[in-house]
């Protein structure tokens, strides 16, 4: 009826000798991580879903006398966003290592990019060159960029208070969360990218 | 069945079952499919379900399930499969008849308001056009194509003896077509909330003769005319120095407003007060003092007026004809 | 499959083990426990309280609406009041009793279920209770400050909108919504979690009971359908508070986008309530037939196809708008189509009482009011699936009656499953006398009240009407229906008593008293802290049917500190264990800052900077332990 | 407590009062400026009931468009008539001045509404009137329209202390 293999326990089962440190799928943070990234990745996409359903409406996109999104600064966050993931990458791998060291001592570097990207993002609300009470244009690209902006917000107050915790009470377990927060942190700059085309370029170019 | 149930109930009353136009009699029809083989079905479920629940209550040990009972499983799904495919064809062959307008239809636009529906007769040239409230008229056996619109919220167009509904949406248009088949008076309420008086949001549709139509349509783009008795000419002149005149338009007069209903024909109409209560003198003198009390948040304020001017007002919107 | 006494489920030298679970798992004693349990069995009874007390409240505005309705012309509610009173009725029911009652049962009797000590996130499921409350009391806040939603449950803009609602009724709605929101996704993410990695060993995908299943499906709609109204109601909100125009026709906005956002929602939200009701009658029917469900599955099947095409669907409810007609035609097809996995179960559940020996406990005739009930209530959606008849009945009584019946079908199972389960929360039975009469006037009720309405929607009765004149005609029926209100009310009442009744004197219930199938029932009633002495090891997919002899449990997890197993995914092969933290205050705290938060935002942007503080500052003492948990903690890991 | 007073705003605030047998103000309780005598101030120890309720402020902005009172004063800003939005009053701040200024008419232009304006519509206008320069609490006064934007929500007028446009008397 199944593929599943029936392990046919018979008798009682030790677990005393189970680990209490494990990494990804095997553990239940991973997939507690992995459920609110897909709860905020919908939200994303509601705001996609959105932007696109409102440039259907008849007339231009921008509307109007609206001018234009500027492409530097949005270019310059998201080049700097990718670049953090080689940050993450080491944290990650120190994770796996057990490095308590190194970790701090990365994670600290991990806690000064997501402040970085605070006034980064600042620059992308600019660069809308639109108000979001001008027009539902402007209110979409306000709202997508200020979603997306209360997941850097939440990363960077995440991410120092992890920092300072793992200098001052370190367990074990910080290790795992170390490994999920490197996974977060990918997927909500991996998620930027397409959301800077739409916002930034498609108006432009489509 | 349910013929007999609504004829109890019903009788000369508006139904969506006892349709007067082409329209709501395909829909009528697909309905009697709908019902007679969903009563079968509930039927044939319940029947199962008690015989099922009952033919073996004694036994002490469950059954095994064997061939027969997937057998007969599979095969329920199956017939579940195949009475959807027929309702999906015929609903499809239905909802094709319903959607083409066929040419040379009356025109017609209607604006939602909160809570009144604005009727406009399109004209040629434009001064022929016609602006009525709440009553729309329509010649037997021809079609008419609504153009319906919405200068606030979201109301519904919906005549159930006629045709099914259609939504007026602020910032988009949309059309229905009906006919009527049968001379008559059919009653259509709005159907999507829309604020404090949804449910006093009604629209009186007059099907009548050609001949009679078009008299009608004839008498409406006429202004109004100074009447000629003392005291309703003292009535117009009450309209045009109180409150009403910040509102409501009498063609042929100072009177231009268009915030409330077009009141240049007034006393041709059946009802007042979007389909609320019926044109009598009476009626029109509580709405006219105290809206408040009949249709609490409506936009027509009290107007307090005094016993005389009242009487005279009410002389001068009856000479509306 | 004959059942097991729980108690062989035990080993012998158990005394000393329970008394040391005890301490490790109990509550803090008094009021500080009481506020900082982290017990999922007590938030999930505190949850199932609070939803039934929301349901009481929700069935009070119905009561009254029926009161006003029963005669045309009625002037004992006005429009203001009328309109406030239907549109917190909605909102009560679909937001603060169906959802949060179905996760409440998940979440109280899915961790028991497949063997687990806790619900996966403990301070997350009482963080998330507590955000919950506190929407609950902000809907009822507003209504007894005459600053209830009036604009429906549906919130249609450009009624809802700034312009056309002034005040701040509509932000009420909309930060209800927002709090019961983060409630159902917290709730749906510990229940995924929960099922997938904390079964006990040997409950392999295919061996979960049918419940459990439905409750994995109806979390994962609830993670992919949630997000758009959370979404749509922050849309609305900042329409109304900081002039956007999303919804603004003449700045590009859109009002039809309200309508795809929410009813994109909105549909699968049906199904969200009716899956878990559909695996709830799964679970009775194999008690109460004692065999398990014939085609298992199918019925899994079933309900994940339910999940997916009822993504499928949201245009249903836009039929009359100006969505073009080609659209339309793919949406009844699909609406049609659901008919089919629902004819399964349908079909399946018959066919296993069929097989079975029915014992016609009162749950059990609640399954089968729910079979009558609710397949009125599908052949009438089938019905409306159909463009052309929908433009008849769209916006109706029809409509009324059409969901009532469906989601009143829903309510039948969980009606039984009180009854089910009564024994398990309290540890004493309900009257089966009483409970007779309970469903004997509920069914009776349901169909006084609601069949009339089919007919008062051909005779052309709008929805939502605050009253209507005598000339309709629509005088007798809505006499009728509100005659049935009577008889469902008089039926709740006998509820009451019957629980009343029996916390205070009913007949003390055995662990297992229906001898049935899954694992709730391998230990004592009410559950202790711990939830069971040894996790059982699972060898069928009726776990307590298909044991064998030797009855193999778990052994090896300290009882010295909350220790909890985490099993494989497919295969629930033991991988390793988790720390369980000790309970605590900081999910209240956090739950009134983020209130705090929120409410303030129905006034001021200002509450943006403000609450990020708080969220701040939340953040930091959540994850900072106290000195003896970060002893404890320490320890566990050296343990290991 | 606060929660009963938070309570008793709310209701003031939602309260739909369409039974509503306003009465015009008192003739001479007010200053209508500077140079007219009476008591040196006119501060009202309770807020005007119109302009703690979001209804009937909501109203006024209706009926201030339905009246065409934009054809004069624009939205706000002015034009044959003048400017509603800045903190200039020529006839006074206080609703009643402002009900006066509507009911009454004023030279070089403004009509005499008091015959065809019912008093109640009076006060929801200058309820509205008065939130456009921000004098009445942010949470009554209206969001955006559902229309084009000519400027934002009267919620997010800045409040401007009144002054009043004619010339004060000389200090003696």
């Amino acid at each position: 009826m199944s593929t599943v293999t029936d392990p046919g326990y018979t008798t009682d089962l030790d677990v005393g000798a189970l680990p209490t440190t494990v990494f990804g799928p095997r553990d239940i943070m991973w997939w507690g991580t992995l459920g609110f990234m897909t709860i905020e990745g919908m939200t994303l996409v509601v705001c996609v879903a959105t932007y696109f359903y409102l440039w259907r409406q008849p007339g231009t996109w921008p509307p109007g006398h609206t001018l234009l999104p500027s492409v530097f600064w949005p270019t310059v966050h998201v080049a700097f966003m990718l670049a953090t993931n080689l940050v993450m990458m080491r944290v990650s791998r120190l994770a796996h290592r057990l490095d308590l060291a190194g970790l701090r001592r990365w994670l600290v570097i991990a806690s000064l990019c997501s402040v970085v990207m605070l006034p980064l993002r600042w620059q992308d609300f600019l660069a809308l060159n639109v108000r979001w009470d001008t027009n539902a244009y402007g209110s979409i690209a306000w709202m997508t960029v200020g979603l997306h902006g209360s997941l850097l917000v939440m990363n960077t107050l995440e991410t120092s208070v992890f920092t300072v915790l793992l200098h001052r009470r370190p367990t074990e377990r910080h290790f795992t969360d170390a490994s999920d927060a490197a996974m977060y942190w990918y997927y909500m700059t991996w998620i930027w990218v397409p959301l800077y085309v739409m916002l930034y370029w498609s108006p432009r170019v489509l | 069945m349910t013929r007999f149930v609504l004829a109890l109930q019903w009788s000369g009353r508006h139904s969506a079952l006892d349709p007067a136009g082409p329209q709501a009699a395909r829909i009528d029809s697909l309905w009697q499919f709908l019902w007679i083989v969903s009563a079968v079905v509930l039927a044939a479920v319940v029947a199962a379900l008690l015989y099922a629940s009952l033919h073996r209550r004694r036994h002490a040990e469950p059954e095994q399930a064997g061939a027969g009972t997937r057998t007969v499983v599979i095969g329920a799904v199956g017939l579940t499969v195949v009475i959807l495919l027929v309702f999906l064809g015929l609903n499809f062959g239905t909802g094709r008849a319903l959607t083409i307008p066929p040419d040379g239809a009356v025109q017609v636009r209607i604006t939602g308001k909160q809570w009144w529906w604005e009727v406009t007769y399109p004209g040629n040239p434009p001064s022929y056009q016609v602006t009525t409230a709440n009553e729309l008229h329509v010649p037997v056996g021809e079609p008419v194509v609504v153009e319906l619109g919405s200068s606030d919220v979201i109301h519904s167009f919906w005549p159930p003896d006629l045709v099914g509904k259609r939504d007026l949406i602020p910032g988009e248009t949309a059309s229905i077509w009906f006919q009527a088949d049968r001379a008559g008076e059919y009653r259509a309420q709005c159907a999507e909330y829309c604020g404090h008086q949804h449910a006093k949001m009604a629209l009186l549709i007059v099907a009548e003769s050609r001949d009679s139509f078009d008299r009608w349509l004839a008498r409406q783009r006429d202004s109004a005319r100074t009447p000629a008795d003392s005291l309703a000419r003292r009535g117009q002149e009450v309209f045009l120095a109180s409150s009403c005149v910040m509102c409501h338009t009498i063609r042929g007069t100072p009177a231009g407003s268009r915030i409330g209903p077009d009141l240049t024909h007034l006393a041709s109409r059946r009802t007042i007060a979007a389909g609320t209560l019926p044109n009598t003198r009476g009626h029109l003198a509580g709405w006219i003092l105290d809206p408040q009390r009949i249709k609490p948040g409506s936009r027509m304020p009290a107007n307090p007026l005094a016993a005389g001017d009242l009487e005279a007002l009410l002389a001068y919107l009856e000479t509306l004809q | 499959m004959r059942a097991v006494s729980p108690s062989e489920v035990t080993r012998a030298d158990d005394q000393a083990v329970r008394e040391e679970l005890e301490r490790t798992w109990a509550d803090r004693p008094g009021f500080i426990g009481w506020l900082s349990t982290t017990d999922h069995k007590r938030i999930g009874l505190r949850y199932m309280i609070t939803a039934f007390t929301f349901f009481l409240l929700g069935g009070l505005n119905a009561g009254l609406m029926r009161l006003q309705l029963s005669r045309p012309e009625n002037d004992f509610l006005g429009p203001d009041a009328y309109n406030q009173i239907f549109t917190v009725h909605g909102t009560t029911m679909m937001f603060l009793f169906a959802v949060p009652m179905m996760h409440a049962i998940g979440l109280y009797f899915v961790p028991l279920m497949v063997g687990a000590r806790n619900v996966a996130y403990p301070r997350m499921n009482a963080f998330g209770y507590w955000v919950y409350l506190i929407g609950c009391l902000l809907l009822y806040a507003g209504l007894f400050t005459n600053t209830g939603p009036d604009a429906g449950w549906f919130s249609y803009v450009p009624l809802a909108g700034p312009e056309y609602s002034p005040g701040k009724r509509s932000d009420v709605w909309a930060q209800t919504i927002t709090f019961t929101e983060i409630a159902g996704l917290i709730a749906a993410v510990e229940i995924i979690v929960t099922v997938f990695k904390h079964r006990a060993p040997g409950m392999s995908l295919n061996r979960i009971p049918l419940f459990v299943w439905a409750m994995l499906v109806m979390s994962f709609m609830t993670i992919y359908a949630m997000p758009w109204i959370a979404s749509a109601s922050l849309f609305l909100a900042s329409d109304r508070l900081i002039g956007t125009h999303f919804f603004n026709p003449a700045e590009g906005g859109d009002a039809l986008l309200w309508q795809h956002l929410f009813w994109f929602f909105g549909h699968p939200e049906v199904y969200i309530i009716f899956i878990p009701a559909t695996g709830l009658v799964s679970q009775l029917v194999s008690a109460f037939t004692r065999r398990e469900v014939f085609g298992y599955t199918a019925m899994v099947l079933a309900n994940i196809s339910q999940g997916f095409l009822a993504f499928g669907l949201w245009v249903h409810h836009m039929f009359t708008t100006t969505v073009p007609q080609l659209g339309s035609s793919f949406f009844t097809a699909t609406s049609a189509m659901i008919a089919i996995p629902a004819g399964i179960q349908i079909f399946c559940w018959i066919a296993t009482i069929w097989l079975g020996v029915p014992r016609f406990r009162v749950a059990f005739l609640f399954v089968l009011g729910f079979v009558i009930v609710f397949v009125t209530g599908g052949l009438s959606g089938v019905m409306i699936a159909s463009v052309p008849f929908d433009t008849q009945v769209h916006d109706t009584y029809f409509i009324v009656a059409h969901f009532h019946y469906v989601l009143l079908g829903s309510l039948f199972p969980f009606f039984g499953a009180l009854y089910y389960w009564f024994p398990k929360l309290t540890g004493r039975m309900l009257s089966e006398r009483l409970g007779k009469w309970h469903f004997a006037l509920f069914f009776i009720g349901v169909n006084v009240t609601f069949f009339p309405m089919h007919f008062l929607g051909f005779a052309g009765m709008p929805r939502r009407v605050y009253t209507y004149i005598a000339e309709t005609g629509w005088g007798d029926l809505n006499l009728v229906a509100s005659a049935g209100a009577v008889v469902i009310v008089s039926s709740v009442g006998v509820l009451l008593v019957n629980v009343l009744r029996s916390l205070g004197s009913g007949a003390p219930a055995p662990d297992d008293p229906w001898e049935a199938e899954s694992l709730e029932w391998a230990t004592a009633s009410p559950p202790p802290s711990y939830a069971f002495v040894h996790i059982p090891v699972v060898e069928g997919r009726s776990a307590l049917w298909d044991r064998s002899a030797q009855r193999p449990v778990v052994t090896g997890l300290r009882t010295n500190v909350r220790d909890t197993l985490v099993t494989t995914l497919v295969d629930a092969i033991p991988d390793s264990r988790h720390y369980d933290p000790r309970p605590t205050t900081k999910p209240l705290l956090a739950a009134i800052g983020i209130g705090v938060t929120f409410i303030a935002l129905m006034f001021t942007p200002w509450g943006l900077p403000v609450g990020s503080v708080v969220v701040l500052i939340g953040m930091i003492a959540w994850a900072w332990p106290d000195r003896r948990s970060y002893a404890e903690q320490v320890a566990y890991e050296g343990h290991a | 407590m606060t929660a009963l007073l938070a309570a008793s705003a709310a209701c003031e605030r939602e309260t739909r009062r369409f039974h509503d047998e306003a009465q015009p103000p008192a003739a001479g309780g007010v200053r209508l400026t500077a140079l007219e005598p009476g008591p040196a101030t006119s501060s009202r120890a309770l807020r005007h009931p119109y302009e703690d309720n979001a209804w009937a402020v909501s109203e006024g902005k209706r009926l201030y468009s339905q009246f065409n009172c934009a054809g004069c004063h624009a939205h706000g800003g002015g034009g044959m008539g003048p400017p509603l939005m800045d903190a200039l009053w020529r006839y006074g701040a206080e609703p009643e001045n402002v009900f006066a200024s509507i009911a009454g008419g004023r030279p070089n232009g403004m009509p005499a509404f008091g015959t065809k304006v019912g008093a109640t519509q009076i006060w929801q206008l200058a309820a509205y009137v008065r939130s456009m320069s921000g004098l009445v609490p942010k949470d009554v006064a209206p969001g955006r329209t559902d229309h084009m934007q000519v400027k934002a929500g009267e919620q997010a007028a800045p409040e401007a202390v009144p002054r009043n446009a004619a010339p004060e008397p000389p200090a003696p």
